[in-house]
């Protein structure tokens, strides 16, 4: 239990390099640390009141002494700014022959995904030796894709893509974490970074990454889909719109018919909507939606069978627009157990 | 500000305008314009971080911010533009009658400068109620038809309403510590016909609330074709 | 440190005169801004160097003057133009945006990272673009 | 010194300001910056106490790896807590606001500060926003920690970030209101004689910090209110759905808050120099050197905030920029610390409690100023950035420095407050105890930061060994809790047992060291003239001084 660790390990060229500069500036720390905190305790002890001892012409004001205890720190601090620079402008440009591998953050969990689609959550295999680039993006709030062993950091923003990379050179098991405050689950949206010798990578790669089935799509997951493919999203956009009202929100909640009745959003009503939309037409608009219900059950033909529909209803109720409600769809994965078969 | 007009307002005065922690009225009138001028700095990074903002969103979205200004109507800001430079003018003169203790003066100008007040409040309020119509304010009930990018429309009029809101509360701030002062001037309070100082710092107050305006106005209602 | 009471005397004050003028001088810089965005001077940046003149040179009349910064006390000159100065300091964020695009970075789809790109879902395929659809669910 | 020769019988003692009044009213509507000081002194210790047992709560929660006794939710309302009462409540006002309201209308010979009623309008708005912080805390408190970083503080946290907001929307205008009144007393009213450069650094300091206040604050309070309006309207300037970028929120943030850590530092860095200065009795090494650093950092201050920002996709070309003035910004620093040591050089020390603060200070306070080189310069801030490293520096520099500095000073200054000597065994005892303490707690941190413990990390289930440096912390913090409560108890005793003082127990220098203490309501009889050097401690220049001193009050009044 107690084999205290005082440094992560080294496990890419860039934590060699980080290393020599950190130490460094270390060095460089408790250099002056006991330089002027031995000179203040000893001056403290020597000048004591009562202590005889000389105390004449003490100057109060030195030009050259003050110019020399200004300059010489600051061309140490230029140094290291120079080294420091150096290696950062290295760390932001990454190689043109990267291995490319796309990270999404969303809230409380990070999902890796390889060019040849294998996808893995919270979980990163990397091949040793070869400089990989991750482009990284954030689907809700501000993320940060930090790997201790890799010396790596990169915030990962909703907006705009980030990247960031390195070589990994020792294969073993590091750590994952997540440090920008991204909310209640910040500190369990972490993982491993597993890297592997080439060879083993490739075969990793080929039988389409861990032997875990890739989790099913649930439900909001597939209604979303469904909502997609009818691209129903043209009429049902964010707000109301000529064509459509929007859904955002709507579950259980009071519609207005033309008729002026009122009628709940509930399930039914909504199964209602995409089997026969002309039975209710809301207030204000016209009959103009067509009907999704299939010719029959198994030639559906452009109809969405009873287990679409249940999905779409399942998404139009994740689908909540005021800020308060945390993003919708995937709940958050059982994250931080460790991977069962760890590699050697 | 309305905490130094306040404590001007209702400062009880010992021998004349002089405050006990003086020595003479002079010192007293520098400290009072560096605390005011140190009020106005303040006011200024107050103001430049939304300047900032807007200045960075219109270059990140030239076309977009062009189209959006379309919807604002520039004739009746530069009516409101003229206004609150008269009222300015006006504040100018009131502060001048203010350095010869001429009362009638004093309320004749300052008058000027509530009534123009009162107009530019009127003339905003008419603007807001027009873009509300027009469901051009932020938030659930946004909806924008024009040539622009909606979502950058809905910033550029978030920022619209952030700017030139926050200068009509500035503008409010102003018609209610010119009000007190005009009932000062009004009342023969000595704390303000004596020393011209309480007077001239609301003028100073007034005039950097008109060169925000200032700055307000070319940037919003009249943005060139990019 | 006689009391001086008429403190009036030893204070200047400005002629109607200066105000007057100051006035219609804001009043003509007001109409020359109008008059200026009308004017398509090939480029906006002409524009925008024109209408930030105007302003500013109505800016520092209203504070010369109007504010009587011009008679007052160098402290007080200091602070009315260290506050603008220091405004001017925010710009330095500038560089970050401006420099941004100078570090390539590839897009989800494989294109160049644009400002609002649409949201790659965890159902998404890196490299093939899903059919075009809204931005957001 | 204005000693008059004691030929006739001496005036009647002079109601102190604290006899002058004792209703409720006399305190609650006074202008007398002194009392107002007090009533700083009382609110700014209960909120240090509030965010104190945060601490506390945090660092038992980190005792054990699955946690003690809090949840996720409620670990990051008590974090987020701890860091908004500390920052905006406690460590902006402290030293400003209680040392600095009471001392610099003192050290400047005026009666009372520029505008009384405006200081006692900051003290209210700083209730006002105390009072809105304990709501936030009863309605269920803020997670978004103090940073507030859009798109989660302004678009998913369902938590009362808007009630937040206006808390700090106040705090900042309290801290402006005082700024405005530094800035109008230092500037106008110093005693005749008293030039800048026989200022106290005190004085310097806080001129410097008053500054910073009133160029910097209103900037996050914009920003704060940008935030709240796009909670409510999604006006869309950080929320990238509508074009926004959260990085301008990071720019705008942080262009106030790294000059609000010189706002921090900056005071307890007069009190240090005071400090040094009275208790090795030298004037303070390289005087305008050290005057001038307060005005070099409040300068530079405002050019470096994109350290904060090196991995937060901000361009590589700006962070070079950035990384560059941050390296400037250290020297100033660092040629007050050399100062201060070259000050107690050929001194007479007397190592009392205030003097054992002043050399901690220097000790932690380097400590923190060179871990700060790893956080300006780009290659190691991106390993280290938002890890304990980061929480172990700012620490060093807050506690070690701006607390240490503000203990020392109320230690110096309590008999010129109260009239009232504390046991001084027991103000060296608790000095001693906090430093210890707050060393077991914070170096541990720095390691636990290297090895990537991320800050704001509620579980280290799955990295034990991060566990070890854990138990050293806390048990650190029990020991630092126990250290800052000793002043309390006998700070309080000495105000009814302690041993009266006369004007000026320790000897020093400076003028408020020459009216009695504690102070009459207008500071002094009569307004004193300075003809002294600043910092004037051996004695045949004070005797040579004291002959001709009636030609140099004729040729400074004449």
């Amino acid at each position: 239990m107690w084999r205290l660790k005082f440094a992560p390990d080294q496990a890419s060229t860039f934590a060699e390099q980080y290393d020599w500069l950190f130490w460094a500036t270390t060095a460089l720390t408790i250099f002056f640390t006991i330089v002027v905190g031995l000179l203040v305790i000893f001056f403290a002890l020597r000048f004591r009141e009562g202590k005889k001892v000389d105390r004449s012409n003490a100057h109060d004001h030195h030009l050259m002494l003050e110019l020399t205890w200004s300059i010489i720190p600051l061309i140490m601090g230029l140094g290291i700014f120079g080294w420091a620079s150096y290696l950062f402008v290295e760390t932001r440009q990454p190689p043109k022959n990267a291995l490319d591998i796309y990270v999404i953050g969303k809230q409380w969990m990070w999902h890796a995904q390889h060019s040849n689609g294998v996808r893995e959550n919270n979980m990163l295999h990397l091949p040793s030796g070869t400089p990989v680039r991750l482009t990284m993006i954030s689907q809700d709030v501000i993320h940060s894709f930090f790997i201790p062993a890799f010396r790596m950091k990169q915030d990962v923003i909703p907006g705009r893509y980030t990247q960031m990379w390195f070589t990994p050179t020792k294969p073993g098991v590091y750590n994952l974490f997540c440090t920008e405050y991204c909310g209640t689950q910040h500190s369990e949206m972490g993982g491993y970074v597993v890297v592997m010798e080439p060879s083993e990578y490739q075969e990793w790669l080929a039988n389409g990454g861990d032997n875990v089935p890739v989790k099913p799509m649930t439900m909001v997951q597939k209604g979303e889909k469904i909502f997609k493919d009818k691209a129903c999203f043209k009429c049902h956009g964010d707000q109301d719109i000529h064509e459509g009202p929007s859904l955002v929100g709507i579950y259980n909640q009071r519609r207005v018919m033309k008729d002026n009745s009122v009628r709940l959003a509930d399930d039914e009503y909504l199964r209602q909507a995409m089997y026969d939309p002309y039975a209710h037409i809301l207030k204000g608009y016209e009959n103009t939606m067509p009907s999704y219900k299939p010719k029959s059950t198994d030639d559906l033909e452009g109809g969405l069978s009873e287990e679409d529909v249940l999905n779409v209803i399942e998404y139009i109720k994740s689908l909540r627009s005021s800020p308060t409600a945390p993003a919708p769809a995937i709940p958050p994965l059982a994250t931080g157990v460790p991977p069962t078969e760890v590699p050697n | 500000m309305a905490a130094i007009a306040a404590e001007q307002a209702h400062s009880h005065d010992h021998h004349g305008p002089l405050h006990h922690q003086f020595e003479d009225l002079d010192q007293q009138n520098e400290a009072y314009l560096v605390g005011m001028w140190a009020f106005l700095v303040q006011e200024v990074m107050f103001f430049g971080a939304l300047f900032l903002t807007y200045t960075l969103m219109r270059w990140q979205y030239p076309m977009d911010w062009y189209f959006a200004h379309n919807e604002l109507d520039w004739k009746l800001a530069g009516f409101n533009t003229f206004n609150l430079l008269l009222s300015s003018f006006f504040a100018a003169m009131g502060v001048r009658s203010a350095q010869l203790k001429d009362r009638k003066g004093v309320l004749l100008w300052l008058g000027g400068v509530l009534l123009c007040c009162l107009v530019f409040l009127g003339i905003k309020y008419v603007e807001y109620a027009l873009k509300w119509e027009h469901h051009l304010v932020p938030g659930p009930s946004f909806f924008y038809q024009g040539e622009a990018n909606p979502g950058v429309a809905q910033m550029f009029f978030g920022l619209y309403f952030a700017m030139t809101g926050l200068h009509g509360i500035h503008v409010a701030v102003g018609l209610i510590v010119f009000g007190i002062l005009w009932l000062m001037w009004y009342f023969r309070k000595t704390i303000v016909t004596e020393d011209y100082m309480p007077t001239e710092m609301c003028g100073l107050y007034w005039h950097f609330v008109d060169l925000v305006w200032i700055f307000l106005y070319p940037l919003f209602y009249l943005i060139p074709h990019p | 440190m006689s009391h001086s009471n008429d403190h009036a005397a030893n204070h200047h004050v400005d002629s109607v005169g200066t105000y007057i003028a100051t006035f219609g001088a804001l009043t003509i810089l007001m109409i020359a801004t109008i008059a200026a965005a009308q004017v398509n001077f090939g480029h906006s940046i002409v524009n925008n160097i024109i209408a930030m003149t105007i302003a500013i040179l109505k800016a520092t009349l209203v504070i010369a003057i109007f504010m009587a910064v011009r008679r007052s006390s160098g402290l007080v000159k200091l602070y009315a133009i260290g506050g603008f100065v220091w405004f001017l300091l925010f710009f330095i964020m500038f560089c970050d945006y401006a420099t941004r695009s100078w570090e390539p970075v590839k897009g989800w789809y494989g294109e160049e990272s644009k400002v609002v790109p649409d949201y790659p879902h965890v159902t998404d395929h890196p490299g093939e673009r899903p059919e075009k659809h809204d931005s957001g669910h | 010194m204005s000693a008059v020769p004691a030929t006739q019988a001496p005036a009647p003692k002079p109601k102190s300001y604290l006899e002058n009044g004792h209703t409720v009213a006399s305190w609650l509507l006074t202008g007398d910056h002194k009392r107002i000081a007090i009533l700083y002194l009382i609110s700014v210790s209960i909120f240090f106490l509030v965010g104190g047992i945060a601490a506390g709560m945090i660092r038992t929660e980190l005792l054990l790896p699955k946690g003690v006794f809090l949840e996720n939710d409620s670990y990051n309302k008590v974090f987020t807590l701890h860091g908004i009462v500390m920052i905006f409540f406690f460590l902006i006002p402290a030293i400003p606001a209680v040392l600095g309201n009471f001392l610099i209308p003192l050290m400047v010979g005026a009666r009372d500060l520029a505008f009384p009623r405006l200081n006692l309008l900051s003290w209210y708005v700083y209730m006002a926003a105390g009072t809105l912080g304990v709501i936030v805390i009863l309605l269920g408190g803020v997670d978004t920690g103090w940073t507030f970083y859009t798109p989660y503080s302004s678009l998913y946290s369902n938590s009362q970030v808007g009630l937040t907001i206006a808390a700090a929307f106040l705090a900042g205008f309290s801290s402006i209101f005082t700024g405005i009144n530094f800035i109008a007393t230092i500037h106008k009213m110093r005693a005749p004689g008293l030039t800048w450069f026989r200022l106290p650094l005190f004085v310097w300091a806080h001129y410097a910090t008053s500054v910073i206040i009133i160029l910097g604050t209103p900037v996050i309070a914009i920003t704060l209110l940008l935030v709240g309006v796009e909670r409510v309207f999604r006006i869309g300037i950080f929320s990238p759905e509508l074009g926004g970028d959260p990085i301008l929120f990071q720019h705008l943030f942080w262009f106030y808050s790294h000059p609000a850590v010189y706002i921090m530092i900056l005071p307890a860095m007069g009190v240090i120099s005071e400090l040094i200065s009275a208790f090795s009795r030298r004037p303070v090494f390289g005087y305008h050197f050290v005057a001038f650093s307060s005005l070099a950092i409040a300068g530079l201050g405002f050019l470096v905030w994109g350290h904060h920002m090196f991995v937060s996709g901000q361009s590589m070309y700006q962070g070079v920029v950035f990384s560059l003035i941050s390296f400037l910004v250290a020297v100033p620093s660092a040629i007050k610390v050399f100062n201060w040591t070259a000050t107690i050089y050929k001194g007479t020390v007397k190592l009392d409690t205030p003097m054992i603060y002043a050399l901690g200070f220097i000790g932690l306070f380097l400590i923190g100023g060179l871990t700060g080189l790893y956080l300006s310069s780009m290659a190691t801030d991106i390993h280290l950035h938002d890890t304990y490293f980061v929480v172990a520096h700012f620490h060093y520099v807050m506690v070690g420095g701006t607390i240490m500095g503000y203990l020392g000073g109320i230690h110096f200054w309590w008999p010129k407050m109260f009239g009232r000597m504390y046991p001084d065994n027991w103000g060296k005892l608790s000095a001693v105890i906090v430093f210890i303490g707050f060393n077991l707690t914070f170096m541990p941190q720095f390691v636990v930061g290297y090895l990537g413990m991320p800050r704001r990390y509620h579980y280290y289930y799955l990295q034990p060994e991060f566990q070890p440096y854990h138990i050293m912390s806390t048990l650190g913090s029990s020991v630092l809790g126990v250290g800052y409560f000793m002043p309390v108890l006998y700070l309080l005793w000495s105000l009814k047992y302690g041993k009266k003082v006369g004007d000026n127990p320790w000897g020093a220098s400076g003028l408020e060291w020459e009216t009695s203490s504690p102070p009459p309501t207008t500071n002094f009889l009569e307004m004193p003239i300075v003809t002294k050097e600043v910092y004037t401690y051996d004695a045949e220049k004070a005797e040579e001084e004291f002959e001709h001193r009636q030609e140099l009050i004729e040729e400074v009044t004449g």
